[in-house]
């Protein structure tokens, strides 16, 4: 019954984001906070167990910290150099956002144009698959010959890590709409562009935030990834200075920064999806209720 | 022909088939990292592979490409036996108390500069490089090391840098960035060959002592334990590199051979290693390799006053270290 | 069989009409072997046939969704092959899009042509009190029951004031309870407005109770294997579904239609 | 009708393939040759454009080779080091296959156990999420510090590109199961194991086969890049090494043969999944060819 | 109601069956209310009610997959709470396995019972003729149409040779027309063994039709409301559901369910 129920809008059946699914437990009854609880709980205890086994066995084997530091280290000298630290993840998180905002417009123009021409379709989708085995870390340094080590050459690498998953996304959300809905459409004089924009743009909304979700983690990977090849600032520089400085525990700070950038940026899609598509979200929490 | 155990003396004339009973079965590996792609800076270590020096000595080198870990980083790890090193970038590493010591002096003296494109008449002293860019490596030194020019130029020191790596110099060409730090023999010549004309400032124009600036850099502790292999290696490498004194047209050549598939302008590998072979690899006394506690005092004591030695924890050194302790010519000649 | 002449120009008429579709190389498969019947103005008529037989096919071609290989679709008596103004269409699966509400959904087919998003939903809204549907305007459809959501996706057909209304399956995803209460519903507002209505189902009892004729189509290529006239008097309700006459018309009904379905699998059977 | 149909069987939903599906038209109804044609046409047709505009821009610009070269000379020096290039091209192989494997066993262990214990699920799950939050360009050097120039770390490094998307491909496959099965095999008398091995495993194969196909694609990739950061051979380090010759035309060929690469590993997925779950397949054709 | 003692030893007894679930944060949600009711050996029992009442609750309680808050499940008089090994139970979705041929679907039971391979298929493939199945015993159940697919789901479950089955909506998800050829079917093998069966449905008629006796539940939390008798002679036919007799009990039903399905209804708006 449910699932009749819920695969007869076609138009409205939720994508499957492997993440956010992956996290949570399929059928939650219990109320919102309880669950928060349960979830953060056993993650938190996994990684306090993690990181005390690293200290004890680094402090124990004495084991160099060029080498391998003592969390304890990381955080105390990490946070010696905050101020550091927090200018060159300034200048990452220019780089993620002005180079995702390539990215968003990038991939909207591909998939409107491949959404609206079947032969554009299946001329440009195989090259997008196939551009995705080419890597990047060659193609970066060509990039800064071509395009000098300014913003532009980090935005496209950004843009060329994370345009994908959103292309995808966006094509096959465009495609969720079926045939019947577009006779329904046609039935009532619309045409492909009435049909684009009353089915097919908001039918796919809900896929393109759970592509969005996956491109923005690779976002902030990608800024520091182009960075490491040529920059001023940023924390890819900043970690590749101080592995050649010997600071291994400087390294694994900025991997923590660059890590809770991440998530955040992670977290703040989720705010966006609830802003920009409300009626997703109170169906999503309706069906979990039930 | 019969060979000790080390195989250090065995002559020039060796054919090759030198595996006396004595001998160990396997040869020993020792791994040795690059600091850049293949170039007349490494001639020794190509020309003493190709002729039989290493096996001779009953060691197979391995031979780590550069990548984005500098020498002195896989070394200390125990990643690496041997590398190359700069004298004045290894010596803040080793003051932080890595595990590295300095073998042997492959170019006795400055043998980069900072460069500028010679059509750039706005620069004329390096006080002119405030407020520019300079294209980087990503080493601990480097920045102090220009700031240090400048100021002694009577600028203020403080420019922009951008970290490029292999990049710097195609940036450099190309007016992206304003100055960097080829070495003469090398980039200096690659520049000139393709019409691109630098203007160059020399570091002991302004006040810095002098130094090696390309070595070959050890783990202390693994030549410890290892010394005879230390040995033998440091000698075979001498030796190639003696050869590319005495040849070097003919070590060129053989470093091409042993690069193929990058090297491939002949002409140009024989005008650099002339000009290494016959400007700056040999000391005052016409011997290669060697170092003197005079220019390690030197150098360190600049790089002690500049405030750049720093310990493992980022704070800085408060005492000058005992330069002795880092560089050593016994594998050299024991 | 009706005849055309005596009851005045037809609203719907089929004439002759054939569809072949090409499934490439070369192959073609055909869906309609020569459909011809009437629709009074005013009229209720069920098509009922086996699965895959061709019913919504035909359907698409009488809303101009599909052009007939042969034949004519005229309506009130002019050829309209391909002309989508008169029919309005209501699929078996509600479609009720997730992002709108109830009222921004029966409004979407005024909105599509063009009528101004205000007047448009003013004008649906007026429709919600008799449609059973007054307190939920602003719900959204998950927040409904299944007959409430069949309700909204009629409402969303007839707001459009098309002179047609073609159903295919409405209630085929409804359970058997809430579909007699939709039945029962549907017959007293069909009962109110004179719409010209074709119904698509494959419930027998639904097609006798509803209609005043149903036709029987055969198994693919669909042609009419049967038309009958149903003429129990109007309104209808649920006891008269246990008339002999009633009873008489599903038999006959169940009967063609079964032999059509053995056909129909046998011919799956044979594919194998 | 066909959705009830389909999702009838909750057990047997196909999975969404996203390259897959967004490479081919929805609803095809073609057969496969023809199919095939005017898939490759369209794009072979695109690319043949980009190649020749390129090489007459950089020709008629006279683009010095360093900077860009044209493509006929990529593939001209390319072929003339093949024996070179395809030397490099089997180590990376060797790294990409061994990583690879490695990766599955882990995601494998990781996603079995999972599915067996909820709490263990939302303990590790976050954990997973966050650690694909962090840059390995970061720890692909430490990674040699700590293991050396070896296979070691390189494999190391493709793995923790490649397990993560088939961990989640696995969880959400085996998750797939929903309620009613369980309870009807519950019904019938089995356990938790038998649930596993009766319903759990073979319905998450097919959602296996997507994730695998979307990770093998990084494999390749994943391997590149950690030759790049301390490698003796492999392609990573040819490209590296062509790159500061300024031989960008041999980069770019060594790019070429690094897409082919993945190409091909990425088609042999398919084959693997046709031998291993064939019932998929003939499943898929026929609802293809309705 | 029948009298346990005079029919001898019930096959199935529910005992005052009360069911709550927990929601967090300390409510509950109370499902199933004070059910009792006996079902004797080789009897088929139908049972219908509003959509959410509690009927698959109830169902999973007798089938041991939940155990009652209070009250008993007896099984030929013994207390059997939690214990899976009586009855063999089908779904409302066929849950055939898509990657399992027919016959290795059909003998899944006997596999995870623990029966040899071979053995569990041939005891399955036994059964194919009198399914109508005979010749797909090598198919994958996509190749099968929904009626098919039924059956096998059906042979799935009595090849396992439990006393009780348990038989949650087998036909909801086919057509009108696949569905009353089922029930034809059913009926027929129905009457070549003695199967205890129950049946949920939403489907008046089938429950009718195929029932020696109807138990209506109320809406949730769901108690009985009604327990008839259905005194039609069998074997039944498809005439038979026109008799006097069939329609006063199907109308008897109707109102009950009506009432039942309101309140339900109005429950639900009362939550928004
Ligand atoms: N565009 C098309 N190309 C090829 N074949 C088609 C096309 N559209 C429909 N068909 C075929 O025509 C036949 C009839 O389809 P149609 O949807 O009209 O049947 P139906 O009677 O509505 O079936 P159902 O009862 O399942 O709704 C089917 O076999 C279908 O596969
Ligand atoms: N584990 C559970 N926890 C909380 N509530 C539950 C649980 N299982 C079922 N329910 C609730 O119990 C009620 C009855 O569910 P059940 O599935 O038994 O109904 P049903 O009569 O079978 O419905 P349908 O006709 O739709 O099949 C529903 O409201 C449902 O949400
Ligand atoms: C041939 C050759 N060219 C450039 C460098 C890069 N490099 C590393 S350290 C250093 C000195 C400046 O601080 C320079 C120029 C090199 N190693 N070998
Ligand atoms: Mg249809
Ligand atoms: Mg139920």
């Amino acid at each position: 019954m449910t699932d009749v129920q819920q695969t007869a809008t076609g138009a409205g059946a939720r994508p499957v984001d492997p993440i956010a699914q992956a996290v949570q437990p399929r059928r939650r009854r219990r109320p919102r906070t309880r669950n928060l609880w349960a979830n953060v709980v056993p993650s938190v205890v996994i990684l306090a167990i993690v990181i005390a086994v690293w200290e004890v066995l680094v402090r124990s084997l004495e084991v160099r910290p060029q080498v391998l530091p003592p969390p304890s280290r990381v955080l105390e000298q990490g946070w010696a150099q905050r101020s550091t630290i927090l200018e060159h993840a300034g200048a990452t998180l220019q780089v993620t956002i002005t180079g995702f905002a390539v990215s968003l417009v990038v991939a909207w123009i591909i998939a409107v144009s491949i959404d609206f021409s079947p032969v554009l379709r299946r001329g440009v989708m195989p090259l997008l698959v196939a551009s995705q085995t080419i890597p990047i870390i060659a193609i970066a340094p060509l990039m800064i010959i071509w395009f000098g080590f300014g913003l532009l050459p980090k935005m496209l690498v950004v843009a060329l890590v994370t345009f994908f998953p959103i292309v995808v996304g966006l094509v096959e959300g465009f495609n969720k709409t079926d045939r019947e809905v577009t006779n329904l459409l046609r039935s009532m004089g619309g045409g492909r562009v009435k049909e684009f924009l009353f089915v097919r743009l908001p039918s796919a909304l809900p896929t393109f935030f759970t592509a969005l979700r996956i491109a923005i983690t690779y976002a902030v990977t990608g800024a520091i990834f182009a960075e490491y090849v040529g920059a001023q600032q940023g924390l890819g520089i900043y970690m590749s200075v101080q592995k050649n400085a010997f600071r291994t525990d400087l390294v694994l700070a900025a991997v923590l920064v660059t890590a809770v950038l991440s998530i955040c940026l992670y977290l703040l899609t989720f705010a966006i999806e609830r802003l920009v598509i409300p009626w997703s979200f109170k169906e999503r929490k309706a069906r979990s209720a039930k | 022909a019969c060979s000790s155990d080390s195989g250090s003396e065995s002559s020039a004339g060796t054919t090759g088939g030198s595996s006396g009973s004595s001998q160990p079965e396997s040869p020993t590996t020792v791994r040795f990292a690059l600091d850049w792609t293949p170039n007349t800076n490494h001639t020794g270590l190509y020309v003493a592979i190709n002729k039989g020096y290493f096996a001779d000595a009953g060691i197979d080198v391995e031979i780590l490409p550069y990548n984005n870990s500098s020498p002195e980083v896989l070394i200390d790890a125990g990643q690496a036996e041997f590398g190359i090193g700069f004298q004045n970038q290894s010596a803040v590493p080793m003051a932080a108390g890595a595990d590295l010591q300095s073998v042997l002096a492959v170019e006795q003296t400055w043998t980069t500069a900072i460069s500028v494109l010679a059509s750039r008449d706005d620069i004329q002293s390096p006080a002119d490089l405030d407020g520019l860019v300079y294209g980087g490596f990503g080493t601990p030194a480097e920045e102090t090391t220009m700031k240090a020019v400048i100021q002694d130029a009577g600028g203020t020191g403080e420019f922009e840098s951008v970290i490029l790596g292999t990049t710097a110099y195609e940036a450099l060409y190309s007016g992206d960035v304003d100055f960097t730090v080829p070495f003469i023999a090398w980039e200096g010549i690659e520049a000139e060959h393709r019409g691109v004309e630098l203007k160059n400032f020399n570091y002991v124009d302004y006040g810095f002592p002098d130094n090696y600036a390309v070595i070959v850099v050890g783990n202390t502790t693994w030549m410890q334990d290892n010394p005879e292999v230390a040995k033998g290696f440091v000698q075979a490498m001498a030796r190639g590199y003696e050869d590319a004194i005495a040849d070097p047209a003919g070590a060129a050549a053989i470093l091409q051979e042993e690069n193929a598939d990058v090297l491939t302008d002949l002409d140009f590998l024989v005008e650099s290693q002339t000009m290494l072979s016959e400007q700056f690899m040999l000391d005052d006394q016409g011997q290669f390799g060697r170092q003197t506690q005079e220019q390690w005092d030197a150098l360190g004591a600049f790089l002690f006053d500049s405030g750049l030695l720093v310990d493992a924890d980022g704070d800085p050194l408060t005492e000058a270290p005992d330069w002795s302790q880092y560089f050593t010519n016994d594998y050299l000649e024991g | 069989m009706p005849d055309d002449v005596a009851a005045g120009t037809p609203r719907i008429r089929l004439d002759h009409l054939f569809r072949e579709f090409e499934l490439g190389g070369g192959e073609r498969r055909q869906v309609i072997d020569d459909i011809s019947f009437s629709v009074r103005p005013g009229e209720f008529v069920s098509v009922i046939g086996p699965s895959g037989c061709g019913k919504s096919t035909m359907f698409n071609i009488i809303a101009g969704l599909e052009t007939p290989t042969s034949g004519d679709v005229l309506i009130d008596g002019a050829v309209a092959n391909g002309e989508r103004e008169h029919t309005a269409y209501m699929p078996q699966k509600d479609l009720l899009f997730p992002w709108r509400t109830i009222v921004q959904n029966a409004a979407l087919g005024l909105e599509v042509q063009g009528t101004p998003r205000k007047e448009a939903r003013r004008a649906a809204a007026g429709l919600f009190a008799q449609f059973g549907l007054k307190g939920f305007e602003h719900s959204f459809p998950f927040e409904l029951s299944g007959g409430m959501r069949q309700r909204a996706a009629l409402l969303r057909t007839v707001v459009q004031g098309r002179e047609i209304l073609l159903l295919d399956e409405p209630f085929g995803a409804l359970d058997s309870l809430t579909r007699i209460e939709m039945q029962t519903w549907l017959q007293e507002v069909w009962a109110e407005h004179s719409w010209t209505a074709v119904l698509i189902t494959h419930d027998i009892r639904e097609a006798v109770y509803l209609s005043d004729r149903v036709i029987v189509l055969s198994a693919r290529p669909a042609s009419v294997r049967l038309d009958v006239e149903v003429d129990l008097p109007r309104p209808r309700d649920l006891s008269m579904t246990t008339s002999p006459e009633f009873v008489r018309i599903e038999e006959q009904l169940i009967e063609v239609l079964h032999e059509e379905s053995r056909k129909a699998f046998e011919a799956q059977k044979a594919l194998r």
